[in-house]
This record gives structure tokens, sequence and C-alpha cells, in this order.
């Protein structure tokens, strides 16, 4: 029962904050609203014995993403005005089609038969993990870093001001 | 843990999802655009957790994809974002709308 | 003793290693690279010195079977070919004769290149003939005897092209080794079938009766292996030792250096051929009737043939080169009619007779050049002897070595000529008394003393011309006696001209030579190897015919002024003319040989790259281009005019209406997506 | 001693090095030259290990390294080397490095292109003479073209219609090469297998079927030796080509054909081969003797070299087919030994001729042989560099140049001697050549100093007018190789000979 | 079940004037509840104690007295200080974005307290032992930056929003080495749980982590101070350059809970620096006493724990008082070219020597001993001090030729002017 209070206290979270990203025409809200989720959703890990994943949640969506969201919007405020609305010309179709696809999506949920298992969780999440990381997916974890070097390298040069650059 | 049943988290996993979606295809704002994204990263990852501790409770696969996921969006947004000041010095405006300039 | 034998393979390395020294690292130094170059040939000299005192102490064993180090060289299948060194009786004798002469002629060079601006050059290069010959006269088997051989070529040709500066100089370096060349690649054949029909190329190995045996039996082309090897075999030494007719090359020679020509003549390259068929002979002889025929009729020819060119000519170095070639021929005779320690024992005598002739007309050009030079007189040419005369007078030293070596050359009792020659002409009398008819022998025999009297008649007419009379020229008058560097060697070749002869006179020592030399070939069983008895009447008649030559021409020539025309030529007539241009040989090779080989050159080359070949290709390459531009032709009027541009058009029509769908919004694409993916999905769900 | 991946490390390092090139701005000659030499010592030095590492007393291949690269065929990367390989990737990586270093002197033109370029030609001659898997060695083969198809006509001297010649050169390959695919196909098809060493025992063709798969194969090899009559895009492609572009051209690429015939010509089709011997020995006999008329009457002293190299792959045709015809097994394998040896020495023979070639035009601008004269007064070093050489060209023994054809005509004396008695004669047409032309014509003779200072190009040429210290290095390593093989050959002969005897007692 | 709370079930079943047996999780209980109260009630006692110690202290330094009036040694001056806040008027800016500017001040404060979950104050009294808890640490220190930038774009002030960024592009860089050398820590321990860490600087170990990893608590300290906004890092609230910063708008409870929250962080990092470096609770006696009596030996350790965590405090507060404050391009150039690839290269090294003392054992996969297992913890920490000292050699070299090359350009700069 706590932890269907939990659960709940978590996902009016998670989705509130979801709901209000897409709704708010603040778009320095829709940024709150984007932390608040991510949080909500660390919380789920830590109920799906995720702890680490919660941690990294925290650290990387929260504390880098949510934050640089935030500050790109701070540094293109002279468009953020709240006036006129968020929304482009698509938006009715995506009221209607987003909503069919959660039907379905729900539909085949529901039908879909999954083989739950009844085992314990791991315990050593922590170093299963690391053996995996440093194991069977040596190969993708080392190309993840070279993403992230590349992305970091990327970023700084589209995002430096041309004029200076050229100096 | 088994008060939860599996499909209340793929339930939440997929609104998010939907979410998300629809916030990538409505807004118009660039930054809004890609918090959609994230919201769908994030309805992903709900969904490999949850699989993982439902259905493969022994190890851990799903949540060594999760983080692969986090590290993937961390430097989608690097980069989108640093395309979207680029773009804002550049046109002034974030609006999606306006930034087409690959048509035809 | 035994021991010192093991020395055998540093006797050509040592002139090598000089040549090496010179070219690396002396050639700046004139007078040290002539430092190395002698003391090179002389380490040379002490060493074979010693290999002969081994051979003499081994004793006759030895002196036949020879001692020998193989050492291995080429794998070969499953076994592996070896070469090596070998040292017997005939080796030991060549071995006196070789480095000494070239020991001797070094010290001459040394002073006779003086002011040369390639002096350095020029002792490297000697120093590699020196090895070149020393390695052949060492080497246990064809193969390295051949390659010592080449490199003897090569030397000839850096050498006669001494002066390449003279247009005439480097074509004759280029004719020698071209000449030359030609009987190479007859001997390198002869070796090829020789190697590939027995499997081995060591002497030791074929001289054995019954490799000798199988070979006589084999046949190649209906003939049998051992006449048709051996004929290519004398191939090679035809073109070495200017036998008629590749004999062509060595009167030009005279173009290198005068020592050089000593070199050549005496020592070295021209010995190389009568060397190689020497040490050849029992393949030679196992046929009867085979190629020994032909050798001694090559001989005959040449012999008298070379003295009758002799005769006619002014160059005083190409009178020499001529008799050269003549004393050649009687070396040849010897070997032709079977007579192997003959062949020999001219061999050696007159590697010190003409070395000395040679060295002593260089040491006369040398003085009359210099006379030349000081009377500043650049016209005359100091080789031609109508422009010397009285010589005696102002070069004693020169004048008695010179005579010393022309009695040599004449045959003058007890001249060592006297006796080599005598064997010869004896031999060939034997065997034709033997044979009681006029056949090859015979012929053989007059050839022979025919040539003596020749010979006779133009060392006469030498003599006579350079060193008696009043001097011909401003030159010759100014002529001066060289320093001693280069007289002592004439002087030490002229003791030997003297008394060389002795190592094999019949009456002492029972002819030492053939003892120590002349039994090589026992173990093969096919010559006979007895020494000839002494002919009293051989000797007394080539004696006579000797004196009688040499006094004609010394007594025609003793006084001839200046501008006087020949007396011989006023004698024979056109006779003479054509004597005087070597019977036109040179130009009938040239109009038959070269000419025709440069047409088919330039034939082949228009052939090859503006008639036929390259314009086939360049043909079908047209026609491919040709091919490829009527179907682009077609292409564009048929296939894109109405096909493909009718359908590109289309699509064109199409692009462009269906455009509009590429709004350039990622969200409408992603949309899209987003639909397609809820009906794939709704698909699936229904099972559709 | 088995280093593990020697053989990968071989091809590999060049593409590295030419990869890394790539990486460093054009207007850095200077690194660009260092890492290219420095690029190309690897293999150099791999080689020679490999070498010394080979066991003779086992034999076979060996370093083999078999991976599966294209499972779906049977496509393997299949590298390993023996005997008959060792000198040919020893003499690539040898003439290589020596071009590189010499390249780096004299290219001034669009360097980083030119040794992006060398490299990659480095990397698939020697990959040729490694592969063991058809496919492979094909792969190879044809990538070998690209490179030396735009190094003649990019470095190509204009007057020479580089153009031309390097589309003539790309062409006429890329037909044998075409034909030859068509065969490796149907063998392939045959057999079920790439695989050099597996297809001899696997091969069962129809006797017809087998001598037009031959052929096929055979004029694909033949225009590569080149073989006359299929030699004309030699003479124009040597002309064109920068100085160690022919060296690589005449020194490695002609390789190419001889070294095809013997590791798969001889194994896979010995009885065709044999019928056809004596045709294809009349084929080698004329190339010899034609292509050294045909030198003689040049006066561009690159093109009579480039003839001279038809005459020289004449011999080595006229090996191999010695090797193949009816005779003893010791004697083929002589003529066999020389055939390869035949290769090596003219891979550092003529490599060296086109060097000194490229010494007289770096500094001249013409090759034309009436240009010249006396130089051997004038320049005495570069003529001692040029007579050694020359010498051992025209098989003076003492030098490499005679071992080889001592060997070709000792097992063609044997075999077929009618054939090796009319091709004697191209060995006096050949000292004709040379000394004539080339020695005459440039080294003797009177000096003129006015014809000289004409034709001297000063302004160009800082390096003095006799032959440059970086030049006498390039040559050295050659004429060390020419002096030893022929004084001691021993040395490479025993591992040839190795090979030689396997090859021919496998195959018939 | 830790001895302390089983001590305290005793202690309760054996109440006599209480009519009913206590149940046992009735410990639990009062034991939460009691964190609890620690927990929050730290908060305003750290801020009250630590101000007046500030003050104190830079008065010292700057050759003053300090608060003197009220109270002895003027401590009450704090309270007073406390009070005046809490009873200040609480204003909100007329542009103000309500519901962020109201969170954003509890956001900080709150993710300082939430630090204290993983540190152990004395042996048994841990909030929560997690195993991933240095990483914790770093986790909920993302949340203080949330609220920072909510209260600098909340307030509609530019001075706010400036200080907001600065606040950020700080918090940011520095996260990285401090996250990187609590990873060096990590690795050295095998653990992430804080009390592992504590436990494995037992001396028989290899002691404290200060003396094995100095180049480590160094970065970690020198990033802390930055992310504490601590002077010399503190030009987020730069009084001379933009006023007063993100919390240039707040006045009265919620400036209180902003100043709460730098001095609870300050605190945390303190105390995070003792746990980590200087073995927490350790110290003599600790451990034989609280075996005996848990709550006695309970209270040594807290009192260690405290000295150490005081004498953190006061080296924080001297460098408040000695150093000036750096420029911003300046911090993010010694933060991103100085302090991040240092601490790489340090964890670089220090995995390497790990690798080499390393005893054999299993993480998800077996690991082989190291090459040098043999020698044990005071090994592996000599050869870490090695490795530390090595690396603070290299950068030292590195530092210098930098500096040369740069006075190098100044000089050079200088004689062009001149010249």
């Amino acid at each position: 029962m706590t932890e269907q209070i939990v659960f709940f206290i978590f996902t009016i979270m998670v989705l509130g904050g979801g709901l209000g990203v897409v709704s708010t025409k603040n778009l320095y809200y829709a940024a709150l609203f984007l932390s608040l989720s991510f949080s909500g959703m660390a919380g789920y890990f830590i109920m799906l014995n995720a702890g680490f994943l919660a941690a990294v949640q925290i650290i990387v969506y929260v504390g880098a993403i949510a934050i640089l969201i935030l500050f790109a919007i701070m540094l293109s405020r002279k468009v953020m005005t709240t006036n006129e609305p968020q929304t482009n010309k698509q938006n009715w179709l995506a009221l209607i089609v987003t909503p069919l696809l959660y039907l379905t999506l729900i539909f085949l949920v529901v039908k879909v038969n999954w083989p739950v298992s009844s085992a314990a969780p791991a315990l050593d999440v922590l170093t299963q993990m690391g053996a995996q990381f440093l194991g069977g997916y040596l190969i993708p974890f080392e190309v993840m870093s070279v993403l992230l070097l590349v992305a970091l390298v990327g970023a700084i040069i589209l995002a430096r001001d041309v004029e200076k650059g050229r100096e | 843990m088994q008060n939860i049943p599996l499909t209340w988290w793929l339930s939440v996993a997929t609104a998010l999802f939907s979410l998300g979606l629809y916030g990538a295809l409505s807004r118009k704002n660039a930054i809004a655009i890609l918090m959609g994204l994230e919201l769908m990263l994030n309805a992903v990852n709900i969904n490999l957790v949850a699989f993982n501790r439902y259905i493969t409770p022994q190890n851990v696969t799903g949540q060594v994809f999760a983080v692969f996921v986090i590290a993937i969006a961390a430097a989608e947004a690097a980069v989108a974002l640093a395309i979207i000041i680029a773009a804002y010095r550049q046109r002034g405006t974030v609006n999606v709308d306006d930034l087409d300039s690959m048509k035809f | 003793m035994e021991q010192l034998f093991a020395l055998t393979p540093l006797i050509p390395v040592f002139p090598l290693l000089a040549f090496a020294l010179i070219v690396l690292w002396a050639n700046k130094n004139n007078k040290l690279s002539a430092g190395l170059a002698i003391g090179g040939i002389g380490l040379s000299t002490l060493t074979s010195w010693a290999v002969i005192a081994a051979t003499v102490a081994a004793g006759h064993e030895v002196q036949i079977a020879g001692w020998s180090l193989p050492v291995p060289w080429l794998p070969t299948a499953a076994s592996i070919f070896n070469t090596g060194f070998a040292v017997d009786g005939f080796t030991a004798a060549m071995l006196f004769m070789v480095p000494l002469v070239c020991t001797l002629i070094f010290i001459y060079a040394a002073e006779y290149m003086e002011g040369d601006p390639r002096y350095a050059r020029f002792f490297a290069y000697v120093s590699l003939f020196a090895a070149g010959m020393l390695t052949l006269i060492v080497a246990d088997n064809l193969l390295l005897l051949f390659i010592a051989w080449e490199i003897m070529g090569l030397c000839s040709y850096l050498l006669i092209g001494f002066w390449f500066e003279k247009d005439s100089a480097k074509k004759a370096g280029l004719k020698a080794f071209l000449t030359t060349r030609i009987g190479d690649v007859l001997l390198f054949a002869g070796m090829l079938f020789l190697y590939s029909r027995t499997g081995t190329l060591t002497f030791r190995e074929i001289f054995k009766p019954e490799v000798l045996d199988e070979l006589s039996r084999m046949l190649i082309w209906g003939l049998p292996a051992s006449t048709v090897i051996s004929l290519l075999v004398f191939g090679g030494a035809v073109g070495k030792s200017a036998q008629f007719p590749l004999h062509v090359w060595l009167p030009d020679a005279m173009e290198g250096p005068t020592p050089v020509s000593a070199l050549i003549h005496a020592a070295t390259m021209v010995s190389a051929g009568v060397y190689l068929v020497a040490r050849m002979l029992p393949l030679f002889a196992i046929v009867p009737q085979g190629t020994l025929s032909w050798v001694a009729i090559i001989g005959s020819v040449t012999a008298f043939f070379g003295a009758t060119i002799s005769i006619a000519q002014n160059d005083i170095k190409r009178v020499l080169a001529y008799s050269t070639i003549s004393q050649l021929g009687y070396m040849m005779i010897a070997l032709g009619l079977g007579g192997f320690l003959a062949g020999v024992f001219h061999l050696l005598t007159h590697a010190f007779f003409k070395a000395l002739l040679f060295l002593g007309s260089g040491s006369i050009i040398h003085a009359v050049h210099h006379g030349a030079e000081h009377a500043d007189d650049h016209h005359t040419d100091p080789q031609d002897m109508m422009n010397m005369g009285g010589l005696y007078a102002k070069m004693k030293r020169t004048s008695w070595a010179y005579f010393a070596g022309t009695a040599a050359l004449v045959g003058i009792f007890p001249f060592a000529g006297f006796w080599s020659k005598d064997e010869i002409l004896a031999e060939a009398w034997v065997q034709w008394h033997e044979a009681g008819s006029i056949g090859l022998p015979f012929w053989a025999w007059l050839a022979g003393t025919l040539g003596a009297f020749l010979t006779a008649l133009y060392m006469g007419r030498q003599i006579g011309l350079v060193f008696f009379g009043k001097p011909r020229s401003k030159a010759a008058e100014h002529a001066v006696e060289p320093g001693n560097r280069m007289t002592v060697p004439l002087l030490v070749l002229a003791l030997f001209a003297a008394f060389i002869g002795f190592i094999n006179v019949p009456f002492i020592a029972n002819g030492w030579l053939h003892h120590f030399a002349g039994l090589v070939h026992e173990p093969a069983e096919v010559l006979h190897l007895e020494a000839v008895p002494f002919q009293i009447s051989v000797a007394l008649v080539s004696t006579a015919v000797a004196l009688l030559g040499f006094f004609l021409g010394w007594g025609m020539y003793r006084n001839l002024k200046a501008g006087q025309q020949d007396p011989l030529a006023r004698m024979l007539g056109p006779v003479f003319t054509v004597l005087k241009n070597k019977y036109y040989v040179d130009e009938f090779y040239k109009f038959v040989f070269i000419d025709t080989t440069v047409a088919l050159a330039n034939f082949s080359a228009k052939f090859d790259y503006d008639w036929v070949i390259n314009p086939i290709v360049n043909f079908v390459g047209n026609t491919g281009r040709l091919l490829g531009e009527l179907s682009g032709r077609i292409d564009t009027v048929v296939v894109d005019g109405m096909g493909v541009l009718g359908t590109a058009r289309l699509f064109k029509w199409m692009g462009r209406e269906l455009r509009l769908t590429q709004t350039g919004q990622a969200q409408n694409y992603l949309l899209v997506i987003a639909l397609v993916s809820l009906s794939l999905i709704a698909m699936y769900l229904f099972g559709i | 001693m088995n280093i593990p991946f020697i053989l990968t490390l071989i091809l590999l390092i060049p593409l590295l090095g030419s990869v890394l090139i790539l990486f460093i701005p054009g207007s850095n000659e200077k690194g660009i030259k260092n890492l290219a030499v420095i690029a190309s010592l690897f293999p150099l030095l791999f080689s020679i290990l490999v070498w010394i590492g080979y066991d003779r007393a086992t034999g076979g291949y060996q370093f083999v390294e078999n991976y599966s690269w294209i499972p779906s065929l049977n496509i393997q990367y299949h590298l390993g080397i023996d005997g008959l390989s060792i000198p040919m990737v020893f003499l690539s990586a040898l003439l290589s490095t020596l071009g590189l270093w010499y390249s780096a002197k004299v290219i001034k033109h669009r360097v980083k292109e030119f040794f992006v370029l060398f490299l990659l030609l480095e990397a698939s001659l020697t990959g040729v003479f490694v592969a063991l898997d058809m496919v492979l060695f094909y792969f190879f083969w044809e990538i070998e073209l690209v490179p030396m198809f735009l190094m003649i006509g990019i470095w190509g001297q204009k007057k020479d219609r580089p153009q031309y010649s390097a589309i003539k050169f790309f062409l006429y390959t890329l037909v044998g090469s075409v034909a030859m695919l068509l065969a490796f196909i149907a063998v392939y098809l045959n057999t079920g297998s790439w695989d050099i060493t597996q297809i001899p025992g696997l091969l069962s063709f129809s006797p017809s079927l087998a001598a037009l798969t031959f052929w096929a194969i055979f004029i694909g090899f033949a225009i590569k030796v080149p073989l006359f009559p299929f030699h004309t895009w030699l003479p124009d492609a040597h002309t064109a080509a920068p100085t160690a572009g022919s060296v690589m051209l005449a020194g490695v690429l002609l390789k190419l054909g001889g070294y095809g015939m013997i590791r798969i010509l001889i194994p896979y089709f010995p009885d065709v081969f044999r019928a056809s011997a004596i045709f294809i020995a009349a084929l080698g006999v004329i190339s010899m003797i034609y292509g050294a008329l045909v030198s003689m009457a040049q006066w561009d002293l690159k093109r009579l070299i480039a003839y001279s190299s038809v005459s020289h792959m004449g011999y080595f045709m006229l090996g191999v087919a010695a090797a193949v015809y009816y005779g003893d097994l010791t004697s083929r394998t002589i003529a066999l030994n020389g055939a390869v040896l035949q290769m090596f020495n003219h891979g550092i023979i003529t490599g060296g001729l086109f060097f000194l070639v490229g010494v007289i035009y770096e500094r001249t601008h013409t090759r034309d042989l009436t240009a010249f004269g006396g130089l051997s007064k004038h320049t005495p070093k570069y003529y001692a560099i040029m007579m050694v050489t020359a010498f051992a060209s025209l098989g003076l023994p003492g030098l490499a140049g005679f071992i080889s054809e001592l060997l070709i005509f000792r097992g063609a004396f044997a075999t077929m001697p009618v054939m090796a008695i009319i091709g004697v004669i191209a060995i006096v047409l050949t000292a004709a050549y040379i000394l004539w032309k080339i020695v005459q014509y440039v080294f003797l003779g009177d000096f003129s100093q006015e014809k000289w200072d004409k034709i001297f190009d000063v302004r160009h040429w800082s390096w003095g007018e006799d032959i440059a210290p970086f030049e006498v290095i390039t040559m050295v390593p050659l004429l060390i190789g020419m002096v030893w093989i022929g004084v001691y050959p021993l040395a490479i002969l025993t591992t040839i000979n190795q090979a030689s005897y396997a090859i021919l007692s496998s195959a018939f | 079940m830790e001895p302390i709370i089983t001590w305290l079930a005793n202690l309760l079943a054996n109440v006599s004037w209480w009519p009913w047996p206590a149940p046992p999780s009735a410990a639990i209980i009062i034991w939460v509840v009691y964190g609890l109260f620690i927990a929050f009630g730290i908060a305003p006692l750290a801020m009250i104690v630590l101000t007046w110690l500030e003050r104190k202290i830079i008065a010292r330094i700057q050759d003053r007295i300090g608060p003197n009036m009220a109270g002895p040694f003027g401590w009450l001056q704090a309270v007073a200080d406390a009070i005046k806040m809490l009873t200040k008027e609480d204003t909100t800016p007329a542009g103000a974005d309500r519901i962020p500017f109201n969170l954003g001040p509890g956001l900080i404060a709150v993710s300082a307290v939430l630090v204290f979950a993983v540190i152990p104050l004395a042996p048994g009294i841990i909030g929560s032992d997690l195993n991933i808890g240095i990483f914790y640490v770093v986790a909920v220190g993302s949340f203080g930056v949330l609220g920072t930038l909510m209260a600098g774009w909340s307030s509609n002030n530019k001075y706010a929003l400036l200080g907001a960024f600065r606040a950020v592009a700080q918090l940011v860089s520095y996260e990285i080495p401090m996250a990187i050398s609590l990873i060096t820590v990590a690795v050295v321990a095998g653990s992430m749980s804080t009390l592992t860490i504590i436990h494995n600087q037992a001396v028989a170990n290899g002691g404290w982590y200060i003396v094995a990893m100095p180049i480590t608590f160094l970065v970690f300290f020198l990033a802390g101070m930055a992310e504490t906004n601590r002077s010399p890092f503190d030009l987020l609230e730069a009084d001379s350059e933009i006023v007063a910063g993100f919390h240039v708008e707040y006045s009265g409870m919620k400036y209180a809970m902003v100043m709460i929250g730098e001095y609870v962080h300050m605190l945390a990092l303190a105390g995070l620096s003792a746990t980590i470096f200087l073995g927490g609770w350790r110290g003599p006696f600790v451990e034989q006493l609280y075996n005996a009596v848990p709550i006695l030996g309970g209270l040594l350790g807290l009192v260690y724990f405290l000295a150490k965590v005081l004498l953190f405090i006061f080296v924080m507060m001297w460098f408040r008082g000695t150093l000036p404050r750096f420029r911003i391009d300046q911090l993010l150039d010694f933060g991103w070219k100085f302090l991040t690839p240092l601490s790489l290269f340090n964890l670089l090294t220090s995995a390497f020597v790990v690798k080499l003392f390393q005893p054999a054992g299993t993480a998800g996969v077996a690991l082989p001993a190291g090459p040098l297992a043999g020698f044990g913890g005071l090994g592996l920490t000599s050869a870490l001090l090695i490795s530390n000292l090595l690396v603070a050699f290299i950068a030292s070299l590195a530092v210098r030729s930098l500096a040369r090359r740069s006075r190098g350009n100044v000089l050079k700069a200088v004689a062009g002017v001149e010249g």
C-alpha cells in the first residue's frame, strides 16, 4: 500500500511535470516542470532497484540538461515572450494523433502477456553494471565516451561566437 | 514491489511518451521541442528499467542501456542547445517555423 | 709446404683489394694509388711464389692432380654448386708468369702514366685486370673462369677506352668489348651445355674419363656433345685471343695506354684464350678429327695472316699487335696438334718477350712524345715508325732490351722464342712425318715457317726504322731515354726473354717444364703427352728463315729517308695496300654485321612504336573510343531523348508537385513518423 | 621465430602513414616527407625480419594469417610468405623506401598527394606478394593501378604526354585484369575456394576449359610482365612517370605478373603450361632480342631503359618456360631460381638505372642521349655508379645480373636448347646497347662545357653537378645488392631455391 | 542492527516508569525522529553558530575584535541577527515569478541539508548508508544549482540574473573536478559508501586518505569551496560587481534560507571532507569504547568528527580572510584548464596504483590480485602518496612552463609597446 502511495506521488510528479512541459506557455516554467518530471523519474528508479540510475538521472537531467535548457532559455529570452501561442499549425493534428497513439500503445501494453519474473532483484547492481560496462558492453561504452567528447567539442564550436572565433 | 504491476509502469511511460511526442509535434519553440524529446527519452528509460526489474531482475542490462540512453540524451541536448543558440545568434529566432531553409 | 696452398685464394684478392681501395678511398691521391696497385700485385707475386714453391715441393702427384678448395656457391634444387680454387702444375707455371709480368708493367706504368689526369683510375683498372687474370688462373671450374674472363673483358674495355676523349679510343673500347663478347657468348653457351649435360663445371670432374666418354657419345643436333661444346668454348678463345675471324679488336686496342697494351698482349687478356683451350684440351681431343683440327686450322691461318698484315703497318704498336695475333696463332697450332706443352711453353715465353717489346715501344713512344713536346711539335704521331729513326744512339738501354725481345720473337738461338717456337714447329714436323702424307700438320708447319720468316722480316723492318739511320723528324731528334722506373722493368724482362727458354730445353733437366706442368691432362687419358724430341732440321730451317727475314728487313729499312716511299710497297704494289688495310676485314664486318644490326634495330623500333605494334594498340583503343562515342550518340538521341528524358520529365513534374510535402519542418516529418508508427502498430494489433 | 601479424603490419603501416599524411596540412612539406619515409622504413625492417625469421629448414608458407573475410563467398584474409615472395616483399619495401627518400628531395609539386599515393602504392604492391587468397590478390592487384595511374598522370612531364601514357597503362592493364578476374571466378566455381594454397589440389577442369582459363590468366600476367607483344604501354608509362614512379614501375610493378605466373599458373595448370611452354619461351626469346634491338634504336635514355626492361623480362619468361618444360627437376628448378632471381635483380638494377636517369634528368631536364657526352670526366662519381649499374644490367659476371642469366640459361640449355641458343644473342645485343648508347654517348667522348652549361639547370638544382650525397645514399643499398648477389648468391638463392623446388616438385 | 539501536532498544525495554513494554520498532522510530531533528535542527543552528564564528575569525584576521556586545564574546549577536531576519518584512519584487521565487531558496537550503543523509556523524549515526553515497552527494548538489537559477531568474533583476549565470557556470564547471576526485576516492576505497570509506581509513587499512591522496583532497576541497561559493570563489555574489548576485531581491525569511543554504553547504563540505579524507569520526579509543558502551563511543566519535569539521571550517574562513576574489575568466580557466586535467590525470595514476596493489576479489567478474598486493594497505598508501606527489610535481612543471610562456608573451608585448 505504501508503495502504491509513493508510486502515485511520483506519478503525479512525472506526469504532472510532463503535462506542464507541454502545456505551459512560459518556457521557463516548462523547464522547471521538466526538472520536476525528471526528479519524479529518479524516484521511480529508486523504486525499481536502480539507485545508481536515480543518482545519474538527477545529476545529468536535473543538474545538467535542465540547467542547460534554462540557460538556453535565458540566453534567448528576447523571444521568450509568453503572449503569443506557443503551438504551431499542426497542433490540432498532434492533439488527435498523440492520444490515438497513446491509446494504441496502452492497448498493446495491456494485451501483451508480459513474462514477469518473480525472482529477487539483484543486490550488487553497481558491481554488475561496472562489470558490464568494462566487459560485454566495453565497445559501446567507449563509443559513448567518444560521442560525448565529440558532442562536447561540437557544442563548443557551434555555440562559439562567430565573430570572436574569427579573431 | 509486486504490489505494483508492470503495466502500471508501462502505462505511465506510455503516457509520458505521448506527452513528449505531443510536445515535440506541436510546440513552436525549438527548446520546447527539445524538452519534448527529452521526455520521450525518459519514457523509454522508465520502460527499460521497469522491464529490467520485472522481467530479468537478476541482471542489470536494462539499466546499462538506460545509462547509454542518458549519455546520448546528454550529448544530444548539448549539441541541440548549441545549435539553437547559434541559430538564435544568426537568425534572431528559435521558432522552428522560421527555420526552414532546408525546404525544397 | 702443403699449408701454403691455402694462400691461393689470396692471390687474386690483393689486386682486388687494391682496386677497391683506390676506387673508394685513395682516388684523389696519385702516388698512393700507384703504391696500392703495385703493392697489391707485388703481394700477389710473393704469394704466387709461395704457392709455386709448395707445388714444386709437393711432387708429381699434386702437380698432376692438383690441390683444390671448393666453396659452396649456388644452390641448385637439392644440391649445391661449388665454385672454388685449384692449383696444379700448369696453374703454377702460369702463376709464375702472370703476376711477375704484371708487377713489372705496373712499375713501368707508374712512370709512364705520370701527368695523366686519371692516373689513379688507371691503376684501379689495371689492378682489377690483374685480379681477373689471377682469378682465371686459380679457378677450379669453368664458371669462375668465365667470371674472371668477363671481368677482364670489362677491364679491357675500360682501359682501351681510357683516353675516351679521343673518338677512336672510345670506339676501340666498344669494339673490343663487343667483339670479345661474341666469343664470350659462345663460351657461355658451351659452358651451359657442358653444365646441363654433365651437371658440373669443375675441371677435375669433367676430365674424368667416364664423363668425357659419355660426352663424346651424347649427341647435340647430331654431333657429339663434346664437339659442339668444345667448338663453342673455342669460340670464346677465338674472341679473347684474337684469332681469325675475331681478331679485329686487338689492333684497335692499341688506342689504350702502352702499359695496357703490354698487359693485354702479354700477361693477361690474350693469354686467357690460350689458357682456356689448353685447360679444356681433353674435351677438344676426345673425338678425333673433331675440334682440334679446327683449332689447328684457325691457328695456322691466324699465324700466317697476322704476320702478313704486320709487315705493312707503320704504327710501332700495331706491328706488335699483329705480331701478337700471329704468335697466338702459333700457340693455337700447337694446341690444335695436341701439343699441350708446346703451346703452354710458347705462351709463357711469349708473355715475357712480348711484354718487353710493348714496354720497349712504350718507352720509345714516350721518348718521341717528349721529343715532340720539346720541339713544340704537336702534329707528329709519336707512334709512327716513319717519324723515328736513329734512336739507338739516344736510348741505349731501351735499344738493347728491345733487341733482346726481338731476338726472342724472331727465334734466334738461344733466346726464349727459339726454344718455344721450335717445339711447335717440331710438333707439326713430327706429326707430318708420322702421318706420311701432306695433311694438316704439314700445312701447319708450312704456315709456321712462313710466319717465322715474315716475323723476322717485320721485326727487321721495325728495328731498322726505329733504331737505325737518321732521325726522320724533329721529335726523334729530341728523344730522351726515360727514367729508371721504366727502364729497369725493361732490363728485367730482357733477362727473362733471354733465358726463360731454358726451363724446357730438352737437354737440360730433361725438359723440366714438361714434367712440372705438361702432365696435368694425364688423368683424362686422351692426349699423348710425351715430349717431342728435338728436331735439328726444323731448328736449322727456321733459324735460317728467321735470319734471312730479319736481315732482309733490316737491310731494306736501315737507311730509309724521311718522305721516301716504303720499299715493300714498291715491291708488292696493290698487295701491300690490301695488307695495309688488313684485308678490309673491318670494313667487311662493319658492312655485314654492324650496319645490319643497327638497321634491324631501327626497323624494330619503328615496327614497335610507329608502324605495327603500338598502332595496333592505339587502334584498339581508338576503336573502343569510337564505339563509345557512337554509343554516346545513340544514347543521346534514342535512349536518352525518348526514354530517359521522357521519364525524367515525368518525374520532374512529379517532383515539383511532391516537393511541397518537403516542408523543411522537422515537426511535420515527425508527425508523419508518428502517424505511420501508429498505423503500423494498429495493423499489428488488429492483425491486418 | 614467429612474429604475430607482421605481414599485416607490413601492409598496414604504409597505409596508416598515407592516412596520417592526409591529416598533415599540405604546407608542412617537411613533416609529410619525414612521415612518409619513416612509415616506409617499418615495412623494410619487417621484411628483413621476415627474411631472417623465415625457417628455411621447414619451408612452405610461414607467418600465415588466416581469417574469414567474406564468409558467404568463402573469401579469406589469408596472408603468408614463402621463399618466392620474401625477396619480392623485400624488394618492394626497399625500393619504396629509396623511392620515398629520393622523392622527398626532388618532389616539389603537389607534395602531399604524391606521398599519400606512394605509400598506398607500396601497400598494394606488397599486398599482392603476401596475399594467399585470390580475391585478396586481385584486390591488391587492382588497387595498385590507381596510385600509379595518378602518379604518371599528375607528375609526368608535359612533353611526354602523361595523360595518354597513364590512360594507356591503366586500360591495358585493366583489360588483362578483367580476363584474369573471369578466370579466377571460373576457378572458384570449379573448386569452391579462393585459397591459392588449396586450389591446386581441388582443381578439376576439362582440358579445353583449363587451356582457356590458363590463357586468360596468362594474358593478364603477360601484360604486366610485359611480354612481347603486350609491351607497348611500358615505354610510354616509364617515360612519363616521375623518377620514383618509374622505379616502382620497373622495380616492383613488373614483378607482379611474373610472381603471379609462378604463384598461380604453375601450380594450377602445370600441364597446360607445359604444353605451351615452347610457345611461351619463343615469346620470351622474341622479347629478349626484340627488346634489345628496339632499345638500341632509342635516343631517349629513359625509353631505352624501358625497352631494356622488356628485354630483361624476356629472360625471366624464358626461365619460367624452361622450368615447366620437359626435363630433369634439377635443371628446371635452376631455371625457376634464375627466373625469380632475375625478377629481383631486374628490380634493383633497373630501379637503379631509373634513379640514375632521374639524377641527370633533374639537373638538365633532358634525356636526349646526344645532348650529353664526356660526363665521365665531369661527374666521375656519377659515372662510377652508373657503370656498376649498367654492367650489372648487361650481365657482367661478378654482378647480380649475371647470376640470374646464368641460371636461366643453365635451365634452358637443359630443357630447350634451341631457344636458349637463340636467346644468347640477346646478351651481345644488351652489351651493345648499354655500352654504345648509354655509356658511350653520355659518359665518353670529349666534354664540352658550353653544351653542358646550356642544359644544366642552375636555378632549380642546388646540389652540385656531380651526383649528390642523397642520391648516392639512394643508390648504395642497390649497389650493395648488385655486388653481393653477384659475388655470393648463396644468401638469396637458398631461400628462392627452397620455394622453387617445392613449387615445381609439387606441380608436376 | 547498529549497536546503538540495540542499546536504545534495551534501554527502552528496561524503562521502569513506562507501563507497556516498548515494541522493538519503537527504538527505530525514536531514532528516526531524532535523526530528523538533527537534520532540520542542524540548519538554523549551523547558521547561527557559523555566522558568529565567521565574524569573529574574519575580524581577528583583519585585526579587529568583531561582535563583542551581545553576550559573552558577542555570541548572542548571531541570535539577534536571526531574530531580525525572521521578523523582517518579506518583500517580493513586482515582476517576479512568484512560485519559483519562493521555491528557489528552499531548494538551495534543502539541497545542502540533504547531503547530511550520508555523512556519518558518529559510529552508528548516519542518515542512510547508501551504496552510492558520495555519488549521491554530487546528485543532490544539482538541486542547489536549480534553486540558484530559479532564484536568479525569477527575481526579474539583471543583477540577479547575471549572478545566476555566473553561479551556474561556476557550479557546473567545478562539479566536474569534484566528481572526478570523488571517483578517485571511490576507486581507492573500492566503494562509494561513506561507511566503507571510513572503514577503509582505519590505520590497519592504510590510514587517512589525506595522507594517501593529498592531490585528490586538494582538488576536492578547492572544487568544494567553489561549489559552496566561498571566497575566493564567491563571485556569484560579488558585492562590488553585481551587488549581491542572485539573492539581491531576497529579504527576510527567504534571505535567511539562502544564508542557511550557504552555511549548511559549508558545513556539509567540511563534514564530507572530514569523512572522506580525515577518517570521519575515527580517532583513538572510539571503536573500543563504542563496542563497550555504545553511547559513550558515539559521543567520543562525534567530538572527533566535530573537531575535524571545525578545522575545515576554520580553513575556509581563513581563505576568505586572506585571499582576493578571482576574475570570472580566471575562475573558469582554473577549473577547466587546471583542476579538471589534474584530477583526471590523478585519477589515472591512482587507478594504476590501485590496480597494482589490489587484492584478489570479485566485483561482477573475478579480479586477479595485483602484482604488489602483498604490501597491503600501508603499501598502497605510500605508493599513492608517491604517485600523488609525482603528479603534483608534473603539474607544477606544466604550470611553470605555461607561466613562463605567458610571461614571455607579456614581456614581448611590453617590449613591443615600448619599442
